[in-house]
């Protein structure tokens, strides 16, 4: 009967913490991107990598080559980190057209591919050159994890492309790609929210945005209000984790201190 | 793949983990038998034993590359 | 109108997902499993987008001469898969299982094993004491590798044991702060997706 | 030995060829392995999700909720025509919308909550001593938390503790190295066991 009972239950109790504090980050997100809108304007720090995005762009401008923009395989497009990508794309796609260098966006999902097409082709038509947006170059290469690495590492070793930027979720195949793309001297721009592929990034490649700073990046390129004001609500955010951890140490240490048993508020 | 899993595993979010190679091979002699896993141990051992050479040998590549640099 | 029913669309099936997960009613666990599923069978109708888009990029190569026989042997090789599979079936004998077994799934272990070596090239490149970050980056490798390489040096155990504080406590730490600014990063452009503000996978604004 | 594993065997060397150079043979390899895995996906989408999900609960069972999924996928083939690809957008909502709503309470507890609350520990222990590692972990979450804080540049007191930060990072990065290491390795022993034992039969 409990078990029936339980199933049936609208709200999930268990989850009560969880949805209280989603409430709460709600609630800044909408104060920083509603409310705020008129104050003065939030301004990011200076994140490494992201002066480095112009620059590459403008090397395969200058050395006549491609410029490869590939997500990963690890991501799919319901996942944030992809759209987070998507933003990166949109702004690198706007500057492709204006310099007319070729653009090449290989993807294991078809459903990226489809949304990568609507950006790039919008991108063009932003920058004046819808001209120049070739739909060829936006391709789908197998969803099979190493039959997209062989594929990406195929066009990396033949058209040799000046600049690569891996920007989204990867797995295993970070390294084949990363490591292709240094034995062709191409400047690599890397990024991703996989923590165990930032390792290899960050040995391989020559600029790594780790986690957040993926995040931050498309706010910081595109200078779009509304992410700026995402990432200030991250800031606010990590203000009050900081408070919590501090509160609660000063807590537990108190009360070992004391020699009571450890409360253990602050696990739910 | 193992430290993927270790935050998870400190906030108890998963129980235990047998990690990589070493934890089969240190699991297979918990089951006292013989298996892939302690034959591997040795090919590890030496993969682990290169990767160190690398590492070092490409650290004495950028000294000596910078002493040279700076005598110039 | 064009942008207005996606973001329509966008809006309700996120309150949906987002609202079901606070529930264990069977309502709110069904609409969760029936949307997962749209999920799948979504991408498998784009599938034939995807597979076109590769059709198509092979052909317009093929006529243009550049890299003839062996585009031509991929395009085989993919036509062929269904083939099989509408004349023998995808049990565990058949042709099409075969051709897994032994044509797809050699290839692609070995492009995983190719990493073995992408390792060792980023070992002898990636890992130049440049500069103080750079030394901790290496120091911290080195001690981990060293642990687990069976060494018949002095202190081992010590070593092993020092291994696995770092990994446990300042290394841990940082993955964890690595984590807590993912779910931030996520949360909030989840957020601009739902609100409609965040717009470039229609294309960007307007 | 049959011919099973010779063409594994050979596809084997072929691949790891590339290690040399690009040559026609990688190439050709390459490309029957995009293509044979394309057909692969093809055919297990159509028969795991297309039959067994789609069209066999409906036209069988008559589930009519499915004629919504239908309709979302026919949708997508909307992209084929400049007309209709207008409709391709609400597939595409649906999963990004759907997509989204699910992140914000998953990672919020699974990459926030839970990372931070697991964090929390004494730093003197009961008898009064210093607990070390304890006081590792807060320093090292505190500071790498302020590398990560956009607002404000890295520069004075705060900046020296935001790097402190990137300090520990590199530890993280240098241990991930370490230990995933291993499992690089080990894909490729099994690679050269298949190779020397089943294909050339050197070792059994």
């Amino acid at each position: 009967m409990d078990l029936i009972i339980l199933t049936q239950s609208l709200f999930n109790t268990d989850r009560m913490a969880t949805f209280l504090i989603s409430l709460i980050a709600i609630a800044i997100v909408l104060y920083t991107t509603y409310f705020r809108k008129n104050k003065k304007p939030f301004t990011i720090r200076k994140i490494n990598g992201l002066q480095a995005v112009e620059d590459a762009i403008g090397r395969a401008t200058e050395m006549a080559r491609p410029l490869l923009y590939t997500p990963g395989w690890g991501g799919d497009i319901q996942r944030p980190t992809t759209i987070a990508s998507m933003n990166i794309l949109s702004f690198v796609a706007e500057k492709t057209a204006q310099y007319d260098c070729d653009l090449v966006f290989p993807t294991h999902d078809p459903i990226i591919m489809s949304v990568a097409q609507e950006v790039v082709k919008e991108s063009y038509s932003r920058a004046g050159y819808p001209d120049r947006y070739k739909e060829d170059n936006i391709s789908y290469v197998s969803s099979s994890q190493f039959g997209y690495a062989a594929a990406v590492d195929g066009i990396i070793s033949r058209t040799k492309p000046a600049s690569i930027f891996l920007l989204g979720t990867f797995e295993a195949e970070s390294l084949i790609l990363a490591e292709t793309g240094t034995s062709i001297n191409a400047i690599q721009i890397a990024g991703t929210d996989s923590t165990i592929q930032l390792s290899f990034f960050i040995v391989a490649c020559d600029y790594t945005l780790i986690g957040e700073e993926l995040f931050a990046a498309s706010g910081y390129l595109s200078g779009n209000k509304s992410i700026l004001a995402s990432v200030q609500a991250q800031d606010i955010m990590k203000i009050m984790i900081a408070v919590f951890i501090v509160t609660a140490v000063i807590w537990a240490t108190v009360e070992s201190l004391s020699g009571t048993p450890l409360s253990y508020w602050w696990k739910f | 793949m193992v430290t993927t899993y270790d935050p998870y595993l400190a906030s108890h979010q998963m129980t235990a983990m047998i990690g990589g190679l070493r934890g089969a091979a240190e699991y297979e002699k918990l089951l006292g038998m013989k298996g892939g896993g302690s034959r591997g141990m040795l090919a590890q051992s030496a993969a682990h034993l290169y990767v160190i050479f690398l590492i070092v040998l490409g650290n004495i590549f950028y000294f000596r590359n910078k002493k040279k640099g700076a005598r110039q | 109108m064009n942008r207005q029913i996606p973001l329509i669309v966008c809006f309700s099936f996120g309150l949906i997902m987002f609202l079901q997960y606070f529930s264990n009613h069977t309502i709110a666990r069904t609409m969760n499993l029936a949307i997962l599923d749209y999920w799948q069978i979504i991408f498998a109708f784009t599938l034939v987008l995807g597979v076109v888009s590769y059709i198509k990029a092979n052909m317009t190569k093929i006529s243009r001469g550049i890299d003839r026989p062996y585009l031509i042997v991929g395009l085989l090789g993919m036509i062929s898969m269904p083939i099989m599979a509408l004349i023998w079936g995808i049990k565990a004998d058949s042709p099409f299982m075969w051709m897994f077994e032994n044509v797809q799934a050699p290839m692609a272990s070995t492009v995983f094993a190719l990493l073995a070596f992408f390792v060792a090239s980023a070992s002898f490149r990636g890992f130049r004491a440049r500069s103080m970050q750079a030394s901790i980056l290496l120091g911290a490798a080195l001690i981990i590798l060293l642990s687990r390489s069976n060494l018949p040096i002095p202190y081992t155990e010590h070593l092993s044991e020092f291994a696995d504080w770092i990994r446990n406590y300042p290394s841990m730490t940082a993955r964890r702060a690595i984590l807590i600014g993912i779910g931030l990063g996520s949360l909030t452009t989840s957020m601009r997706v739902i609100l409609g503000i965040e717009r470039t996978w229609l294309g960007g604004e307007k | 030995m049959d011919i099973s594993t010779i063409i594994a065997g050979l596809l084997t060397l072929i691949i790891f060829s590339f290690l040399y150079k690009d040559n026609p043979f990688y190439k050709m390899a390459e490309s029957l392995l995009i293509g044979v895995s394309i057909g692969y996906v093809l055919v297990i989408t159509w028969s795991n999700t297309l039959m067994d999900m789609l069209f066999e609960p409906l036209f069988s069972n008559a589930e009519l909720s499915l004629i919504i999924p239908l309709f979302l996928g026919l949708f997508m083939l909307g992209r084929f025509s400049d007309k209709t690809v207008a409709l391709s957008r609400i597939p595409i909502a649906v999963m990004i919308g759907s997509g989204a709503g699910i992140a914000i309470p998953t990672m919020l507890y699974n990459r926030t909550i839970k990372q931070l609350t697991a964090s929390v520990m004494p730093i003197f222990t009961e008898s009064g001593g210093l607990n070390i590692s304890g006081i590792v972990v807060i320093v090292g979450l505190l500071s790498t938390l302020a590398y990560f804080y956009f607002s404000r540049e890295h520069k004075g007191k705060f900046g020296a503790f935001a790097k402190l930060g990137t300090y520990f990072l590199m530890i993280f990065f240098g241990t991930t190295f370490g230990y995933t290491v291993m499992s690089r390795m080990s894909t490729f022993i099994g690679r050269m066991e298949f190779l020397l034992s089943d294909f050339l039969k050197i070792t059994q």
